[in-house]
């Protein structure tokens, strides 16, 4: 039968998630994480090590645990949180690209670092032409005798400006949005005609746009040797990190209704709480059911993006994303309209849920880009 | 998504798709499938060969003639029923009074009305709304006064789906004015051939014919047929409306229109027009959440677990979902909605249909349809409902 | 400046129209004349003849009145009442194809007729295929000689039933849905070859099937002597029927936000009228806002209808049609959910407005179809 | 669709465009345009530039320095500033403290400060809000105490929209606690120069700073600066929200959004997604609409009519399309509207943007626009308003 309750070992990792979040992640800490150089804290990424995060959803071969459904459960509890570490962009993107993609050596060496926490990764795949086609390349890729030379330039690469090394994709062979043709390369931020500009984004994240100028690789920097299915695993990965911040969002928009019932309860307008007022009511629980509904589907689905075919994990993510990211506007838009000007500041951490909630809806394929996959493969 | 049932189960689920394949109606399965409506017949047929098998009411306690089957066979056995096309089961006997006659009947009563409900012999109907009770129903009003060992029922029931084929019908009526509302209602069973009971058919708005108002004229019910305590029938009626059995019967219905409507879509050059298919995708992902919640109720019976909060919006959603789809298919159809053949397909009927061959029911359901927000509890009430017990508002 | 006000005349017509409805126009007589013969009464008929009704859209020369402004007063007060007598069908498009596409000895002998009473026309332009196309034309049109012969089926015919001729299009020319090569015809209805099939509507009208089988007509049914121009006819009068239809669902819109402000004033549940209860209320409140708003676009937008610009009439029409749907599809659903049971009835009028409107959105073209032109004209 | 304006009314038209292009800041324009925000020196200019012309409250009564337009200038004058993106009126002074002291204020009053508002020499902010009040504005809580010719203020305001360039802010205090709540309310005039008030900036969402706590500490106000009768400020503040002056500014802008988003589309390969083409072109129905609405009370103002019910629900639709616009640009931007640079466009900012360069200003407006449909009397209070009003629930 369906086995939709946790294991004993998801159990004990989204209790210590919760924790972590609980205690140690106030929102002040936070805030100043943000402020900070990085845009995070290097001591908590310590700690994600330390607790063994850095491994969920890499091989246990080279250190790591679970897959998909655990990832799940850590990315939830990080939601509520409003983390900010780089667990997606290094350890489900740019390391599950290692993962998928490189030989045992690469692994061994890229992932034992990931898993440390000695190592930062982020996957420069996107393009400031490419929006949601992970294979849209136009980076180029040319061999020079045994090496490549890479000339491009990278968007949007997620904690881009804090990265040891990306893995880079770039264009070996074919037309600018072939399928085929693109290989993956794993480059030092500090290599020759690497240029990352780091930014902030809405969401109190960090990203970078990422230029490569004749960039010299060699030939042990191409993962897994081969120049020709890049665009496949990084399909793969945006997948993942699809799934991924599905799972986030249900802890953001979690902690999004309970503010918004809480608040209700405690805010007096016109003699009486607001939560008394019936139209407010019934639109709290159109929140409550778009949450529940966004959960019932991630726990069903979520399995499947560890499935062997690429047209189950996509129809399993396209469902799941068209669907959070609808919950997703909908509980954002309305926590906001119901607590009224007190969510419109930046002081109160409920205008961050929802701004990482916007940003989620523009990550890894809109709702229309999903609605569209999951026509073409389910209709 | 894929649910690793046991091989013991896709046994089971083999033995039904074989039952269903030997005993149900292929003509009645036609009709489901293409949208078209049901004699009392065709859901009596199918009830009797499923009797016959000991599946009629498989949810019951065995000791009434129900199954012991875990959740997995019961979520296989529906969807297998559902996507089949079998006729529906009728809920008014053996999913709304036997629970309340098993639960709170008397030993004779046990005997005598589960019985027949079981085995397809005895049809019941709902005496639950008046109106002008509406969705606030302890505001009732029909009066059951005591006179020796009867009870004299005087007052209307509106709503009183199929009871035009009724044998037996259970209702609230009102014994005592004093205290609370909810207090002083009288939970009785009354046999339809009982003089002084008066039917008016109450057509709807696409034209048929499936609810009545049911007038009682000095009826005499023997209070040997009073579930329980004179003046505690609020109790027995809020534990009928309580029990949800589990119960996934909407999904696999949504999923025969979705379906339906993409061979509609197909014929109608639709497949192809981005913003149509969108509005399919979304269905179809609305379908599939909505079977998860099933599916997560199904996995937390299986650990042996209060479903809790999530049973509570299945209503609403499956009712939205079944809404959508009829406008889906109306938007589909286009033009040849307009024709009225409220009896297209009927038993009988042998025009030429007016438009395409899938067109004539789809308009009917759509307006009929309507009515799936509106009853069992309005939509409205289900949110005032978990705003209350489960936002605490 | 804008001029949004009535006319004397248009308060005139719109005064005699309200008075007609609401004094001689009940429900319950309706309900006779949707289940009699003919699906309307022939008395009501010759009333609107004599009240000069029956030329209102058509030209002065002939008899007739205003224009796309007059018709829409009309149709919103008989909208408000339910009628069922066939002046959308007669004169706001059978005739008004022979006024656009006739000689004048065609006009003086169909107008003339059409005015009086004395004749009913049906355009037979729809076909089984044609869906929302009126360029859309399987029907032949082989000349022979000076004569020509008439071969097809045409779809849902409105009144086609009680029609003494029909207006048909047919195809002299070119492929089934070009704009070229389509004529008009006017063919008797007890013509040999002509078969018509009649069956009431879902929203108590009647329609019919014609089927042409080798119908032959003499050379002067050809309305005004054009074999090739008849789809662009065809269109300006749907597009009229639309903007006419839009009228018209102003008036039933408005009759359901009465009925439903009004029963939400005197139902009681759970002590009080459901008109106190706040979800209602803002429910209420958004079919105020919906009907509103299409008043105030379709007053501004109407007299468009009658430019001579195909893409400005084209535009307006679209732009209300899409508009007054999406309205009266809002208000419809929540009119009926709104009242409860009661309105799902048949004996409750309620839900022969909504099966009114239901019926408009399935016509001219619906939501999609309004969108896709007016994107293609305005954006 | 359109209006037939008379020789004069398109004479006037060339003249407001004349005008424009003459005197108002080409960089400021093109701020508009692209969806950035403007300096204070911005406002002011384009205020100073139309007062020197005596159009900068061309609403006002002719005495007090209005102009004897017809509805229809007005309109055009709307219509042309909006579609050349002049900068927006700045509403505190002109249109919501000005009519509150022409109507009620003394002849002192009058003198005193409606000419630097006709100017643009003086910048009001408003003092309604305070945090525990929200759209419950009775509940006030500001105190002030008469002590000789002067009151004595103490209390909090809050969102007090550009205070930091304010010179006099208007503010409701109360001064009895007897009777109704909106009894013992006074509405007074306060030069923000006054000891005892304190600014503390408001960050919103969007890492913007437009709105501020404003502190009052035994702040002294002479009784002078009162309007009206002392208690009965409940009534000048009604007069205020209720004056709804002939006002379209909503959509011209929202043509301006329509404009930039058709560019960003073309720009992203969306122009031809059919599903992006049917939401842009629904939300521009829904712009015409508003429109319309606008045009109608236009007809009913010329005709010298109460435009009545219509003006009720402009709020609530102008918002709505206001957020919407900025949700389709947000859809249509995508992934670069992560990029967060709060400082974009600003005078000085000379960084190359991240991303397209429209790309900036698409998501601070998105999350600032969420404010909307709050402020101004929340959408909700708009529909109690109508509810009650107008439908008579």
């Amino acid at each position: 039968m369906l086995d939709l309750e946790l294991s004993e070992e998801q159990r004990l990792l989204k209790d210590s998630a919760d924790r972590f979040v609980a205690r140690d992640y106030a929102f002040e800490s936070r805030r100043e994480a943000v402020a900070g150089e990085d845009g995070f804290r290097r001591e908590v990424w310590r700690r994600f090590a330390s607790l063994g995060w850095l491994g969920v959803g890499l091989p246990e071969d080279f250190g790591g645990s679970g897959g998909a459904r655990e990832t799940a459960v850590l990315m939830e509890s990080l939601g509520r949180g409003l983390v900010v570490e780089p667990y997606l962009a290094c350890v489900v993107m740019a390391a599950k690209a290692v993962a998928l993609a490189g030989a045992d050596a690469q692994k061994e060496e890229l992932l034992g670092g990931v898993v440390s926490g000695d190592l930062l990764l982020s996957l420069a795949y996107a393009e400031p032409r490419s929006r949601y086609d992970p294979a849209h390349v136009e980076t180029r890729a040319e061999a020079a005798g045994d090496a490549w030379v890479l000339n491009g330039r990278k968007g949007l690469v997620l904690n881009g400006d804090t990265a040891d090394r990306f893995v880079v994709s770039a264009r070996a062979a074919g037309g600018v949005a072939d399928e085929d043709g693109v290989a993956l390369f794993v480059v030092d931020a500090g290599a020759d005609g690497v240029h990352a500009r780091g930014y902030p984004t809405n969401d109190g994240g960090r990203a970078a746009e990422v230029s490569l100028e004749n960039v010299a690789v060699a030939a042990d920097a191409l993962l897994g040797g081969d120049s020709t299915g890049g665009a496949r695993v990084v399909a793969e990965v945006v997948d993942r990190a699809a799934a991924a911040v599905c799972a986030e969002s249900l802890g953001l928009m979690a902690a999004l209704n309970d503010l918004t019932v809480d608040y209700a309860k405690t805010r007096e307008q016109f003699g009486q709480p607001i939560g008394k007022f019936q139209a407010l009511q019934h639109r709290m629980v159109d929140m409550f059911v778009a949450l529940e509904e966004s959960r019932s589907l991630t726990a069903v689905y979520m399995a499947d993006v560890d499935s062997a075919e690429a047209a189950e994990r996509q129809l399993a993510v396209s469902a799941m994303k068209a669907q959070c990211d609808k919950a997703g506007r909908a509980v954002g838009q309305e926590a906001i309209q119901l607590h009224g000007g007190i969510a419109m500041t930046d002081d109160y951490i409920a205008s961050h849920y929802f701004k990482r909630l916007s940003a989620i809806h523009r990550l890894f394929g809109d709702i229309d880009w999903h609605l569209e996959r999951y026509a073409r493969l389910a209709l | 998504m894929r649910i690793a049932f046991t091989p013991e189960e896709e046994a089971f689920r083999a033995e039904v798709r074989d039952f269903i394949e030997a005993e149900c109606d292929p003509a009645a399965r036609r009709r489901v499938n293409e949208g078209l409506g049901l004699a009392k017949e065709d859901y009596v047929a199918w009830h009797k060969a499923l009797a016959a098998k000991g599946w009629s009411c498989p949810h019951w306690p065995v000791e009434h003639g129900g199954r012991d089957w875990t959740p997995a066979q019961h979520y296989i056995f529906e969807e297998e029923t559902g996507d089949a096309g079998c006729p529906p089961p009728v809920p008014f006997g053996p999913e709304m009074v036997a629970p309340v006659v098993w639960t709170f009947g008397d030993d004779e009563q046990k005997a005598r009305h589960l019985p027949p409900i079981l085995s397809g012999d005895v049809w019941w109907a709902q005496g639950y709304s008046e109106p002008n009770a509406g969705s606030d129903l302890a505001s009732l009003k029909t009066k059951a006064v005591l006179d020796g060992d009867h009870y004299v029922v005087n007052g209307g029931k509106t709503w009183t789906t199929w009871a035009q084929f009724a044998d037996w019908i259970f209702l609230l009526a009102r014994t005592s004015s004093e205290g609370k509302r909810q207090e002083g209602i009288t939970f009785l069973l009354v046999d339809m051939t009982a003089p002084g009971i008066a039917l008016h058919p109450i057509v709807t708005m696409e034209g048929g014919h499936e609810v009545n108002q049911t007038i009682f004229e000095d009826v005499r019910v023997p209070v040997a047929n009073r579930i329980g305590e004179e003046n505690k029938g609020w109790t027995y009626a809020k534990f009928l409306l309580g029990y949800e059995r589990f119960n996934m019967a909407g999904v696999p219905a949504a999923k025969r229109q979705m379906r339906r409507l993409r061979r509609i879509a197909d014929d109608q050059g639709l497949a192809g027009d981005p913003r149509f298919r969108h509005r399919m995708a979304d269905a179809d992902i609305q379908i599939r959440t909505l079977e998860s919640t099933m599916l997560r109720l199904l996995a937390a019976a299986t650990a042996g677990k209060d479903p809790g909060a999530e049973a509570s919006y299945i209503k609403i959603r499956g009712t939205e979902i079944d809404q959508l789809m009829t406008e889906l298919a109306m938007e589909a159809v286009g033009p040849y909605t307009l024709p009225f053949a409220p009896n297209a397909g009927a038993e009988g009927w042998n025009e030429e249909p007016v438009g395409p061959d899938y067109a004539a029911p789809v308009a009917p359901t759509y307006f009929n349809t309507r009515k799936v927000t509106i009853y069992g509890g309005s939509n409205e009430i289900q949110k005032n409902i978990i705003a209350k017990h489960v936002l605490g508002l």
